[in-house]
């Protein structure tokens, strides 16, 4: 009798065992399909995301024919004003590669530097302002011209002279149509196209960022006084 | 396309051509120092014997198809007898570091 | 039935005898014309599917594509194969001339080949051989040798990982795509297209195949895109890692071929998804009831042309649809990587199409008359 | 039509020749990858005898199979154990694919003569053509059954049976002492596990 006991014991825990097992399977299944139906679910949102994009319009810019409007602080090629240079070549202490070439000579009698050259190669600048930051008599500046490719990159070392020259500008040319830039669009407008270039600009100049930034600080200043003479009243 | 096959190539061409490849086959079997062509070769043969049976079951059985029957179980056989034969090149391939027929003699006395 | 194919053939050969040919060959020149036919057909879907591409592709990307040649940009594909075309053949140094030549005309021949068993309607298919889409999957199966080649031969580690990896992919996805196409065969019991496709047509839209079979078509679409080597699945020219897999040496003609075949193969699995699953030339409205509708008889000539040209148009409407879908979807999945690639089919799709068939043949037994006796 | 018969005979000729000199390339070329090649384009002229024969199942069946798995396996396995290697050489190797290739010519020898001499059992029943794949099917569902499923039973067993050999057994664990196994060692196996004694 024990015997057969020991049996049905071993009958039940295999039994148990096999149910264990076919639960592990089907659980596995379960699993495998939710794990289908997350991926299936997230690729349809996907697509869904695609499809909206689709109907989207186009932020192309058509280039030669229409370009954007370069923003105020745009770090074009550098204009140089070589009647305002002293030769003092702090330009070229604060490049980082050292670039501006200024060929000058110690006038003896004058005992005063005569300058015969300026260059800077804008195949190497970076284009990081340092020079025109640093200059002391402002005599460079940086333009929102950003044209510069050539066939030749030795013809991308630009001269005094080449320095000198008036940047084009993109608003002035009649041959192109100006656009404003996504930052610079009204709230809930997205496409340049829909905005005439002459509309004024949204938000502030920096000069005029500049007149506000001046107030508010004065305005914070007597405020800040306000404060204090309230608190010395109480005081009191 | 072709409606009949009765036409200007005798029973013989076909057993001619399949003969012609079982030797080749047999031949490449015996010569051949590396594994893989072995294996080729093999394929070679069932492929001779192959045509000999589409050639009788399309002369001899027209209707029956037998042969066809017969073809389609040794193409699955080919099947899987690359497949294992691959599979042990590979692994002897593993061991030895290369495919020479004639360095697989452990077992020669 | 009157099969207009040979409708076709047999005026030609009256015409040729008009011309004082005999009929024998009449027959020989005849041969070669259904080739051409499906050449041109290929190209011109290729063509189209390109401009699709690109323009799909801007669309999704919030930009123009291709504006200036032709309107709208129509005629940019063409300038690109004939970019292609003029463009210098190389042939690397050290590799296999021979197999490097080779390698893309055996990608794209049996592509070209497959569209042999394409129906566009009842009677406008090139040859309705009785194995049909059985012909599609042995000829499809010839391509990874393709591909090895010319990733042997270009002598070129990239290009062997390439080739090997498409080879693995064709063949690991060959077989769930085999299987869910033969649970079609199975309802239909027919390997004809134009079978299957009439076998569909009895209540247009509700009795499509995609209904019976929503799994086979999942799986038979993602095998599909995984054997053209579209994104998600264009590992062997994943060019982050292998440059252009198989590809890399190739430039010019040879280049143009491969181009080529990717994009033929692509129309042709859209065609026979539509063909397996949608109803192939079949109008979601049964035209039988379009024609009771407007009282005319089924057999009137109108019909037959309006039959005609609707079969042809929502043949290739389906298989564009697809293929707009196989653009979208490029541009929103990621690409997979190689295991997960291979996983994906051999432990995914393998065992999910195996039930699919299971089923399939259960649901034949269960209820024969829904599920093809 | 005389011109079909006249086609037929082309397209064995054409096909024949192609078996023939593809399947001497397969035994004789040097360049293991060429004969690999060759031996695809043999195997794919064979499903267009079939199509001669009136049996494009089984052609389809060939391209599949052969051209499809079989040819691309070899392909493959070539790509993975392709180094060059240079074999040693071994004596009286000219004699002996002389006596073998003259066992083999007295083989063929003698098939050719049975091939002819026999008195085949012409003409047989008509062919039947396009309905060869449903009969196909019957024969492997009635009086072929249990071959069918043999075969299959089959092809699991070299389908398990391949991957059992071919896979490199990279385990965390032993599976016995449950200690960790320094991967590398399985990785850095580079010398052969047996020595070899030929040389």
């Amino acid at each position: 009798m024990k015997k057969n006991d020991n049996w049905i014991n071993v009958n039940i825990r295999i039994s148990e065992i096999q149910f264990d097992l076919m639960m592990g399977f089907f659980q596995k299944i379960i699993d495998y399909t939710k794990d289908a139906i997350n991926a299936a679910s997230y690729l349809t949102q996907g697509l869904a995301v695609t499809f909206d994009h689709m109907r989207r319009r186009p932020v192309t810019v058509q280039y030669p024919y229409e370009k954007l409007i370069p923003s105020e602080r745009y770090r074009g090629r550098i204009h140089y004003e070589f009647d305002k240079c002293i030769a003092c070549e702090v330009c070229v202490r604060v490049c980082p590669i050292n670039l501006p070439v200024v060929d000058w000579v110690m006038n003896k009698e004058t005992k005063k530097k005569e300058l015969r050259n300026y260059s800077i190669d804008f195949g190497a600048c970076i284009f990081c302002g340092n020079c025109v930051e640093y200059c002391p008599t402002n005599c460079l500046s940086m333009t929102e011209e950003y044209e510069l490719a050539a066939f030749d990159r030795h013809s991308l070392n630009y001269d005094n002279v080449a320095l000198g020259r008036l940047p084009t500008s993109v608003t002035t040319d009649p041959s192109v149509q100006p656009l404003r830039e996504l930052a610079y669009l009204p709230k809930g407008k997205m496409d340049p196209h829909e905005v005439s270039p002459d509309d004024l600009r949204v938000g502030k100049l920096p000069a005029e960022v500049m007149d506000w930034m001046k107030t508010d600080a004065l305005n914070n200043q007597s405020q800040q006084v306000n404060s204090n003479e309230v608190k010395d009243t109480h005081l009191d | 396309m072709i409606e009949t096959s009765q036409g200007l190539i005798p029973l013989q061409a076909y057993l001619i051509l399949a003969s012609l490849l079982f030797c080749i086959g047999v031949w490449g079997l015996i010569n051949s120092r590396n594994a893989v062509r072995v294996l080729m070769s093999i394929e070679l043969m069932l492929n001779a014997v192959n045509i000999n049976l589409m050639a009788f079951s399309s002369y001899l059985d027209g209707s029956l198809i037998r042969g066809q029957v017969f073809t389609v179980f040794v193409i699955t056989v080919a099947a899987a007898e690359a497949a294992v034969g691959l599979a042990i090149l590979l692994s002897l391939y593993r061991n030895r570091v290369t495919v020479d027929m004639e360095s697989f003699n452990l077992l020669k006395w | 039935m009157v099969n207009s194919g040979l409708d076709i053939e047999l005026s030609f050969n009256q015409a040729m005898k008009g011309f004082g040919i005999s009929p024998e060959i009449a027959h020989l020149l005849w041969l070669p014309l259904p080739m051409l036919l499906v050449l041109i057909a290929a190209v011109i879907g290729v063509l189209v599917t390109v401009w699709l591409e690109r323009k799909v592709s801007a669309a999704a990307q919030q930009r123009i594509g291709p504006e200036y040649a032709g309107a709208l940009g129509i005629l940019q594909p063409m300038a690109d194969g004939l970019k292609l075309l003029v463009k210098e053949d190389i042939i690397p140094a050290r590799a296999d001339s021979l197999l490097f030549t080779l390698g893309p005309i055996l990608v794209l021949v049996p592509v070209i080949l497959s569209w042999l068993i394409v129906p566009f309607g009842q009677n406008l298919l090139i040859s309705n051989v009785g194995i049909g889409i059985f012909l599609w999957i042995a000829l499809s199966s010839i391509q990874p040798i393709g591909l090895l080649m010319s990733g042997y031969a270009s002598n070129n580690k990239y290009s062997l990982l390439g080739g090997l990896r498409a080879a693995a992919q064709s063949i690991s996805y060959e077989i769930p795509l085999a299987l869910s196409v033969l649970a079609i065969v199975l309802m239909t019991n027919s390997l004809s297209t134009v079978d299957i496709v009439q076998q569909q047509n009895g209540l247009g839209v509700i009795s499509w195949n995609i209904w019976r079979q929503p799994v086979g078509f999942l799986i038979f679409w993602i095998c599909a895109l995984a054997e053209c080597e579209r994104l998600p699945f264009d590992l062997p020219e994943a060019e982050e890692e292998l440059v252009a897999g198989y590809q890399t040496e190739y430039a010019g003609m040879k280049f143009a071929l491969f181009y080529l075949g990717s994009y033929i193969n692509l129309v042709l699995s859209a065609l026979l998804v539509s063909v397996l699953y949608l109803g192939g030339w079949g109008f979601p409205i049964p035209v039988e009831w379009l024609a009771s509708w407007l009282h005319q008889p089924i057999h009137s000539p109108i019909i037959e042309i309006l039959t005609g040209s609707i079969g042809i148009i929502m043949t290739i409407l389906k298989a564009y649809l697809l293929v707009f879908f196989a653009i979208l979807l490029r541009w929103t999945t990621p690409r997979v990587r190689i295991d997960q690639l291979l996983d994906l089919g051999w432990k995914f799709l393998l065992p999910i199409s195996l039930v699919n068939l299971l089923v399939t043949a259960s649901l034949k037994l269960a209820f024969p008359l829904a599920f093809g006796g | 039509m005389h011109i079909a018969q006249y086609t037929e005979l082309i397209c064995f000729i054409i096909l024949g020749a192609v078996i023939i000199i593809g399947s001497l390339g397969v035994v004789l070329l040097n360049n293991i990858v060429y004969s690999a090649f060759l031996l695809g384009g043999v195997f794919m002229s064979i499903a267009g005898l079939y199509l001669l024969l009136n049996a494009s199942f089984v052609a389809a069946a060939q391209v599949l199979v052969y051209v499809g798995a079989v040819n691309v396996l070899i392909i493959f396995a070539i790509m993975l154990v392709n180094k060059r290697e240079e074999l040693s050489p071994i004596k009286g190797l000219k004699l002996r694919r002389f006596i073998s290739g003259g066992v083999c010519a007295c083989l063929l020898g003698l098939l050719i003569r049975v091939n002819l001499t026999t008195k085949w059992n012409m003409p047989g029943p008509a062919s039947i053509g396009e309905g060869s794949t449903v009969r196909i099917g019957e024969h492997l569902f009635t009086d072929y059954l249990l071959p069918f499923e043999l075969a299959s039973v089959l092809l699991l067993m070299a389908m398990i049976g391949a991957i059992v050999l071919a896979r490199r057994d990279v385990l965390n664990t032993d599976e016995e002492t449950q200690e960790k196994i320094n991967q590398e060692i399985i990785e850095e196996k580079k010398q052969p596990l047996l020595i070899d004694q030929s040389s």
